[in-house]
């Protein structure tokens, strides 16, 4: 399953689908104020035009724009974003993740700061929930690959 | 009674004839691949013939617009999904039905 | 909140997930279940809870399918009972 | 074995049916759900956190809590499948993969 | 707009760059002439080397700029908000997702004019629409009657076409035309599978991969300005 | 034109029950991937026409194009599963 596909059909359209698949997913993320959506959502399609990816052009393709380390990093990255916001907020005097305090370093009314802290927080749910679904797809389709690669090299 | 309304009710009334004939050959005819004809070729006309007409129907806006992206991606998704799983079970070794080996499914 | 379509999605919502616990083929159940998700999307659409219907949408049409795929991959495709 | 799990889930769901009957109807105004927070939210969301979408301004701002639990469970459950599934892969003695 | 001076921009920096590259051969020209042919022969390659990774550094921008420009205009559909914080984020995301998928979307294109391919990919819609309306009228025919008049079978062809832009074109067109579905290509042979002995006759007549060359432009060692033309002289060269 | 939608939509219902029909009964797992994927395309229609009662399809239109994304998915990876185990 993680080597590329044969079909030429499937390979091309993917090829041609995966950037729209992206960017639709960043609209989810970005636009979780005005439409339904949010950083849940975004990040799960997100992983979905990975998985596409994956599926069609193979694993070695895949790696060259994020590897399994790096998909590692972001899901510890999304949660820290999460948690430093809201420790952001503890330090700049308010409770934790009252967003309202963000205005004493951005220059806007505390209601648009609440905007963007919810902004800020949909991009780490997205990241970390990307990440872990890409690795989660990742490992159960290599556990027996791999077994097949050692037993063809003995 | 506005002209934008009738045409949607045409083209909602065609999309939903072209559906029942897609569910009719889903239902009725006698292999995977003559199944396949009926929903890979009538669903997709029928979906943009419903996008066709909810768009007429909500007129000129940027959700229109949507609507037809939505026929453009059913158009080149739905071709593709199709042709994955005829090959899937041509490679398979699915004997197709004949008429010479009619009646046996 | 329409009426009609309630009791017909919730039908169709019963009579999926019937098949897909009596079905001895794992992957054909795994299939069903897809079925079940889109008429669960159904549901919470019809009752106006876009949010939700927003995440079972993208949660089992894409990667909840391809996961569960990839556990009867790894495991056995029959079941025994 | 199955006739008994069976009967077993008939009563349970039986119990369940039941404990809904004394629930609030589909979309009552009078219902405590809809009495106490909500309205506060549904009024003052948008002046509170410039955000047109209750429930995103419900999810992130007003319970922010919960999402955090939400993503810190959903870290640990892929940690967990990593740890799980790629120790089989160590013992076979392809460590350096 | 911006498109065109974007890529006349690359297209001029690119044109400055050779100029300075053949000013530069002339330079040497003159100062190797006393140097034996051998100096000049290694620094002429030095410089093909150099220019040969100037031209894919060039197209690797050329698709990374239409790449983020497709999907900018994409993403301004999707957004209907047009104020700079929304322009902003888009533009932010553009360009992640164009860095990352900069090689996927133009990958294989030959070299040639898009805005005629667009055309007459534009004027290729319609008829493919009718066909379609054909296609399921001819189903629906099919399914409607008692006894339904069906004599499935598998056609093979092998085709002419090059790229795999026009392949799958053609492929599609095929699935989504009467009563066939394509079911598997190997090495350019298509597999088709038919529903009918009249509809698997027309796919021979191959008028659909005609026009399907005539539109990605591989049809242009024939010198043929007409797509009947084409099918014409295509059916004589086969025979 | 409302009850026009509704009526419409509740036919599709009952279209979808017969899809339903091949997808839990149809033999082997290739009819039912067959059933299945007509059910995507009625559900992505549904939704709009829900979208079109409840008069906000701007807000319905992204699930559905989530699913006109989405659906193609499924359908690729279990085709290349049957592909790659050789049993249908």
């Amino acid at each position: 399953m993680i080597r590329d596909s044969q079909d030429v059909i499937v390979k091309t359209l993917s090829r041609l689908l995966v950037p729209f698949m992206v960017i639709y997913a960043l609209y989810v993320i970005m636009h979780g104020h005005h439409s339904p959506g949010g950083g849940f959502q975004g990040g799960v399609i997100l992983a979905a035009g990975f998985v596409l990816l994956v599926v069609s052009h193979g694993l070695e393709q895949t790696r060259k724009r994020l590897s399994e380390k790096a998909a590692g990093v972001l899901s510890s990255i999304g949660v820290f974003i999460y948690a430093g916001i809201g420790a952001l907020c503890l330090i700049l005097g308010g409770n934790y993740l009252d967003y309202g305090k963000l205005s004493k370093l951005l220059p806007v009314v505390p209601a648009e700061a609440r905007s963007l802290g919810i902004l800020g927080v949909e991009i780490g749910v997205a990241l970390a929930v990307m990440a872990v679904m890409f690795t989660i797809f990742l490992v159960i389709f290599t556990v027996g690959e791999f077994q097949e690669d050692d037993r063809s090299e003995k | 009674m506005l002209v934008k309304d009738v045409i949607c009710i045409l083209f909602m009334l065609g999309s939903f004839f072209l559906f029942t004939t897609a569910t009719l050959g889903l239902l009725r005819l006698p292999d995977f691949f003559t199944r396949l004809h009926a929903t890979g070729k009538g669903d997709t006309l029928a979906a943009l013939w419903s996008l066709a007409g909810l768009a007429v129907y909500h007129g000129f806006t940027l959700t229109s617009a949507k609507i037809l992206f939505i026929a453009v991606f059913l158009f080149l998704a739905q071709p593709t999904a199709t042709h994955a799983i005829s090959r899937a079970a041509f490679r398979c070794k699915v004997q197709p039905w004949t008429l010479a080996k009619g009646g046996e499914k | 909140m329409i009426l009609p379509l309630d009791f017909i999605l919730i039908l169709f919502v019963f009579i999926c997930a019937v098949a897909a616990i009596t079905i001895k083929d794992l992957l054909s159940a795994v299939v069903i279940l897809g079925a079940y998700s889109f008429l669960m999307c159904l549901l919470w659409t019809e009752m106006a809870a876009i949010d939700v219907a927003f995440t079972e949408a993208s949660v089992s049409a894409s990667i909840g399918t391809v996961l569960m795929i990839g556990c009867v991959a790894k495991t056995k495709r029959r079941s025994k009972d | 074995m199955k006739i008994l799990s069976l009967i077993t889930a008939v009563l349970v769901g039986a119990v369940l049916i039941y404990g809904t009957l004394d629930m609030p109807k589909w979309g009552d105004p009078h219902s405590p759900a809809n009495t106490h927070v909500s309205p506060y939210y549904l009024h003052h969301s948008l002046e509170h956190t410039a955000t047109p979408n209750v429930v995103t301004s419900v999810l992130a701002d007003y319970r922010g809590y919960d999402t955090l639990g939400e993503t810190t469970v959903i870290f640990t459950a892929g940690m967990a499948c990593i740890l799980l599934l790629r120790a089989g892969r160590k013992r076979r003695g392809k460590g350096d993969v | 707009m911006e498109v065109t001076l974007l890529l006349e921009a690359t297209e001029n920096a690119f044109r400055i760059m050779e100029k300075a590259r053949a000013h530069a051969l002339g330079v040497l020209d003159t100062a190797v002439q006393f140097t034996g042919e051998q100096t000049r022969f290694m620094e002429e390659k030095r410089w093909q080397v150099l220019f040969a990774g100037a031209q894919r550094r060039k197209t690797r921008f050329q698709n990374f700029v239409g790449t983020a420009l497709i999907l900018f205009a994409f993403w301004m559909l999707l957004s209907g908000h047009f104020d700079p914080f929304h322009l902003t984020l888009g533009a932010i995301c553009c360009i992640i997702t164009a860095y990352l998928f900069h090689d996927l979307l133009f990958a294989n294109v030959r070299v040639g004019d898009m805005r005629v391919v667009a055309l007459r990919f534009l004027c290729y819609i319609p008829w493919l629409i009718q066909q379609i309306v054909l296609s399921n009228l001819h189903v629906a025919s099919v399914v409607l009657r008692r006894k339904m008049p069906i004599n499935p079978q598998i056609i093979t062809f092998k085709t002419k076409l090059e790229t795999d832009i026009s392949s799958i074109t053609l492929a599609n067109s095929i699935t989504l035309t009467p009563g066939t579905i394509t079911m598997d290509i190997r090495d350019g042979v298509y597999y088709v599978h038919a529903l009918d002995q009249k509809v698997a006759d027309d796919l021979n007549a191959g008028e659909m991969e005609d026009r399907v060359a005539h539109i990605f432009m591989e049809a242009d060692h024939l010198y043929v300005e007409d797509v009947l033309d084409a099918a014409r002289i295509y059916d004589a060269l086969r025979v | 034109m409302n009850d026009f939608f509704l009526i419409l939509s509740v036919g599709m219902c009952v279209l979808v029950l017969f899809c339903l029909y091949r997808g839990t009964f149809g033999p082997g797992v290739l009819n039912r991937a067959a059933g299945i994927s007509a059910i995507g395309t009625k559900t992505l229609i549904i939704l709009l026409l829900m979208g079109v009662i409840y008069d906000r399809i701007d807000m319905f239109i992204d699930i559905s194009i989530a699913y006109a994304l989405l659906n193609f998915i499924g359908t690729v990876v279990l085709a290349k599963y049957i592909e790659t185990t050789g049993e249908a």
